[in-house]
């Protein structure tokens, strides 16, 4: 197997190799794909959309159609992970902590449950002693997690970032809630059914922009129509426009990587984990 | 001086990409494909992709060790080869 | 609103989709009708835009109102409104005739499958009807993603493995065709189809316009599943959920083989292909090799499931045969062969959706005595199989007539030898498996106990359709497929 | 040999990302656990990530987001953009979603690769296809 491996390997090699014969060389400034699409972006972005950050002029404007799909594959993925791992049926045993004196009672059945709260209080099976270092440090920490994504979404006009990376950062910062405390009080803290809706409302918000531009006489996701219901000056509708769908990614990422990580991490039960 | 650079991030490259493939253990082997996720972000950086750079540090260094870490927490992190 | 269809055709089912996820989590019960609106208007913009086409030539949709080399743009001509109409069509009845099984099968997440279902859709129309290389991928991989997932809520035990592999596969695949646009964006500078057709002339000696081609057909042919490539198929379509592997397997490689003949006409042009590059033969080659081997892995197949995946394997040959044979009859017997064979795919899915609903497994010794039980649905599959086999009424004989005649031109005389070979091996195929439900080998009294009612509408409806297209065959070649290759 | 330095010079970076492709695909086809073809299939994805990167790279041109243009004090006219100053933006538009789409294929493949352990307890392709065998 290892063979026919290397074989495979050297001749895609080979064929790539050959082809970087006639390839422009690197960097210069007249190559075709530099002299050709990428001017114009260059120059005009400016007056046409009124946003400084080029990249996110051609991702959210020039080819915003590229990055609503993008946007559904994310979302593709949530709900990909929710259909795979998500089993509803009740876990065998259940561990308590009878916290005045620390005996550990354990229920073979999954039927009988305890109260939890000031006298007993859930364990996992795969039990990890809290530290209360990390707990605390985290519950100072992930406050401005959350804001310095929230700047990230709202500054992606102006510097590197935008939908995408804020919202991975924000989904982080509850995934590093998840891990400093349990899995069970992100999940009684953010529902399951919170994260299922934002999913589907982030990718909703883009594709409604792109249909009110539609209604009122644009093509699809045409932010130029705007200016017939937002009261700004034509000059910086497209900026608008583009904050708008920002927003819309950033709350769909966020949505979509807790998904993930904890249908992974908890095969699907959403009790114990990481 | 900037290829000098860009040689030494290349180098760190290939050697975590290699390291990672090779190693047994899948845990060390979530760290070197953090750190090979790190290095594409830096050698991005220096070839001013900034955006592209940002986005693969917050999704391909952070969020996918994350994932890659609960996966081996739920599966097993022994591997024969 | 006349000039926006080419945008709700996309629109309508993503947003289904999304709407009928919200709807999971709060009304369970409006999921299904949303689905079915959704389709249903992307149904209706289809046909709306075919007879826009019909009527006036290519559409030319601006995204977001950018001029084309700059923004994204739509360009749907007489092929791709056809395959459009085509997609939409068999997801709508497919969505109707699977719903009991769905409600089997997956059982409290069904609300959440319909939504999977529509991005599925959604993908692939979006293939279909981009003018856009790049904004291809990104719709390949939604199409690939949901297949991925649809796929391993199959069987318990078979199906999570069989997705995996796919999912390696299928990411070499499209990386290869990521890399072939990456190629040729260096080369030329530019993403549009037409912009590209432009450029390319100029370039036709360098090697790197050379490997993007072949990089891009590599992707796109193991998407296909093309012979030596086809690994991930069988596995794939047999272990995944019936209302899946009813949606897939007559879509997915059918449109795989309308992006390789929107590339081949479109992008690099037949003169590159045919003139320039001596590669035509190979593939002609490889093709034929593909439907001996896809016939001969049937017959040795004792699942009913697993034996049609493998006349796919084989089917695709046949397309991708037609289309390198370089004469405009090969051409014309290809595309033919897309609209009918997703048709007779999809008829006999459905026929074997009917007896896995009541049967629960469908191998060979399972099938006794199938006549009695399902009439209904064993008349469905007879006609279908009649059609994959070539019998003049149907529309199978029509395509593959024109595929022989495209051989013969094209002095091909190893495809055309394989094509008929490959017909009478469907032909034993399929007698072999009319010979055991119709001998009732077993002593009790059969009692009919036919699937439901509303599985079985659509396999007529689908079955009348075999025998329609199958007699205005010349009228669909004359008005859409010649205009189209001059 | 002395035309072939400047060549190298000019190039290497080109043959850089094939190398890294061609680490991936060889361990995508060969390793045996299925969670190592996980970790070789990324490295695949982003090798062809760095080959469009390389593409947009201008030398001596600064990140692709134009100066001075926040105040928006004075209007769009008075800026005058060279292309030459800038770097090439739609590369850079592309691998964006490329890295989005290769996170969440990734994502998928490890929720799969749970679901075969959960039936299977193994992730070793021939132990795996020993107990498919068994039934």
């Amino acid at each position: 197997m290892r063979f026919i491996a290397l074989i495979i390997v050297f001749l895609c090699g080979g064929l790539l190799l050959y082809a970087t014969a006639d390839f422009p060389a690197w960097g210069d400034p007249n190559s075709p794909a530099n002299s050709y699409l990428s001017p114009h972006f260059i120059e005009k972005s400016i007056e046409e959309t009124g946003v400084p950050n080029l990249v996110t002029s051609v991702l959210a404007d020039y080819r915003g159609f590229d990055t609503m799909f993008e946007t559904a594959v994310v979302f593709c993925a949530g709900l990909a992970c929710f259909l795979l791992l998500r089993n509803y049926d009740r876990k065998e045993e259940n561990f308590y902590r009878h916290l005045p004196t620390g005996v550990i009672i354990q229920f073979k059945k999954g039927d009988k449950t305890l109260p939890v709260g000031k006298e007993f209080e859930h364990m996992d099976t795969e039990w990890v002693p809290y530290d209360l270092i990390i707990k605390t440090a985290c519950r100072i920490l992930i406050p401005f997690i959350q804001l310095y994504a929230l700047y990230v979404v709202a500054h992606g006009d102006f510097s590197p970032g935008g939908g995408f990376q804020g919202g991975v950062i924000f989904g982080s910062s509850l995934i590093l809630y998840a891990i400093a405390y349990n899995l069970r009080t992100l999940v009684q803290r953010i529902k399951e059914k919170m994260l299922g809706l934002f999913s589907a409302v982030g990718v909703l918000i883009y594709a409604g922009i792109g249909l009110i531009c539609m209604i009122l006489g644009g093509n699809f996701l045409d932010y130029g129509k705007l200016t017939q219901i937002l009261p700004f000056d034509p000059g910086h509708i497209r900026a608008y426009g583009m904050l708008g769908v920002e927003i819309g990614v950033g709350i769909t990422v966020m949505a979509v990587m807790v998904v993930i990580y904890v249908n992974i991490v908890s095969e699907g039960k959403h009790d114990e984990g990481l | 001086m900037h290829w000098q650079i860009d040689l030494i991030i290349l180098t760190f490259t290939i050697f975590c990409a290699l390291a990672a493939i090779t190693v047994k253990d899948l845990l060390s082997t979530a760290i070197l494909f953090g750190a090979y996720s790190f290095m594409m972000c830096l050698l991005w950086a220096v070839m001013g992709a900034v955006d592209v750079a940002f986005t693969e540090a917050s999704v391909g260094a952070g969020v996918s060790t994350v994932f890659f870490v609960a996966a081996v927490f739920r599966t097993g992190r022994r591997t024969k080869d | 609103m006349n000039t926006n269809y080419p945008a709700l055709l996309v629109i309508a089912p993503l947003l289904a989709a999304l709407i009928c996820s919200l709807f999971s989590w709060s009304a369970k019960k409006l999921c299904y009708p949303t689905a079915l609106l959704g389709l249903s208007i992307s149904f209706f913009s289809a046909y709306k835009v075919l007879i826009q086409v019909l009527s006036t030539g290519t559409i030319q949709y601006r995204m977001a109102g950018w001029a084309p080399p700059m923004g994204i743009e739509y360009r749907i001509d007489l092929l791709n409104s056809f395959v459009l109409l085509l997609i939409t069509g068999i997801a709508l009845i497919n969505l109707v005739a699977s719903y009991q099984s769905i409600q089997q099968e997956t059982k409290e997440k069904a609300n959440a499958f319909y939504s999977i279902y529509l991005l599925f859709v959604t993908g692939l129309i979006g293939v279909t009807a981009t003018g856009d290389l790049f904004n291809l991928y990104v719709l390949l991989e939604i199409t690939s993603l949901t297949s991925y997932a649809q796929i391993a809520m199959g069987d318990k035990d078979r199906s999570p493995l069989a997705s995996l592999n796919y999912v390696f596969i299928g990411v070499i695949g499209a990386s290869f065709y990521l890399l072939g646009v990456g190629y040729i964006y260096i080369m030329t500078g530019s993403l549009n189809m037409l912009d590209v057709a432009t450029l390319l002339p100029a370039l036709h000696g360098s090697s790197a316009v050379l490997i993007a081609f072949i990089f891009c057909f590599l992707g796109i042919w193991i998407k296909m599943a093309l012979f030596p490539l086809h690994i991930w198929l069988p596995n794939a379509y047999t272990y995944a959920p019936t209302a899946v592997s009813r949606v897939i397997a007559p879509l997915m490689t059918k449109v795989m083989v309308y992006v390789m003949i929107r590339l081949m006409v479109t992008v690099f042009g037949f003169e590159y292909i045919f003139e320039k590059l001596h590669l035509a033969e190979a593939v002609v080659w490889i093709a034929t090799i593909a439907i001996l081997a896809g016939a001969i892995m049937a017959i040795a197949q004792k699942d009913l499931k697993k034996m049609l995946t493998y006349i796919i394997v084989c089917e695709i040959g046949y397309m991708v045969g037609g289309a390198w044979l370089g004469n405009e009859l090969g051409m014309t017997g290809a595309i033919l062969h897309i609209i009918n064979d997703a048709l007779m795919t999809f008829a006999l899915f459905l026929a074997v959706g009917n007896m896995v609903y009541k049967l629960k497994n469908v191998q060979y010794s399972n099938l006794q005595g199938l006549f009695g039980k399902m009439p209904w649905t064993m008349a469905g599959f007879v006609l279908a199989a009649f059609s994959i086999i070539g019998i003049p009424p149907t529309c199978g004989f029509f395509s593959k007539w024109y595929l022989i005649l495209g051989a013969f031109d094209a002095g091909a005389y190893h495809f055309a030898i394989a094509l008929i070979i490959s017909s009478l091996l469907c032909a034993v195929l399929f007698f072999k498996v009319f010979e055991i439900s119709f001998f009732n080998s077993g002593h009790d009294k059969i009692e009919m106990s036919e699937a439901p009612v509303s599985m079985l509408i659509p396999l007529g409806l689908v079955s009348i359709l075999l025998i329609i297209t199958g007699i205005y065959s010349d009228k669909i070649v004359n008005t859409i497929i010649l205009p189209f290759l001059q | 040999m002395s035309e072939f330095l400047p060549m190298i010079v000019a190039k290497y970076n080109y043959w850089l990302y094939i190398v890294l492709m061609m680490i991936g695909l060889y361990a995508m086809i060969s390793k045996n656990n299925l969670i190592k073809k996980l970790v070789g299939m990324n490295i695949f994805q982003t090798s062809i990530i760095l080959f469009y990167v390389s593409i947009g790279y201008k030398t001596n041109a600064t990140i692709p987001i134009i100066e001075n243009a926040h105040g928006g004090g004075h209007s769009a006219q008075e800026l005058v953009i060279h292309a030459a100053d800038y770097i090439n933006p739609l590369p850079h538009v592309l691998m964006l979603t490329a890295i989005v789409v290769s996170v969440a294929t990734f994502g998928v493949a490890l929720a799969l690769a749970v679901k075969i352990y959960q039936r299977y307890q193994t992730l070793e392709e021939d132990e795996i296809r020993m107990r498919l065998t068994e039934e």
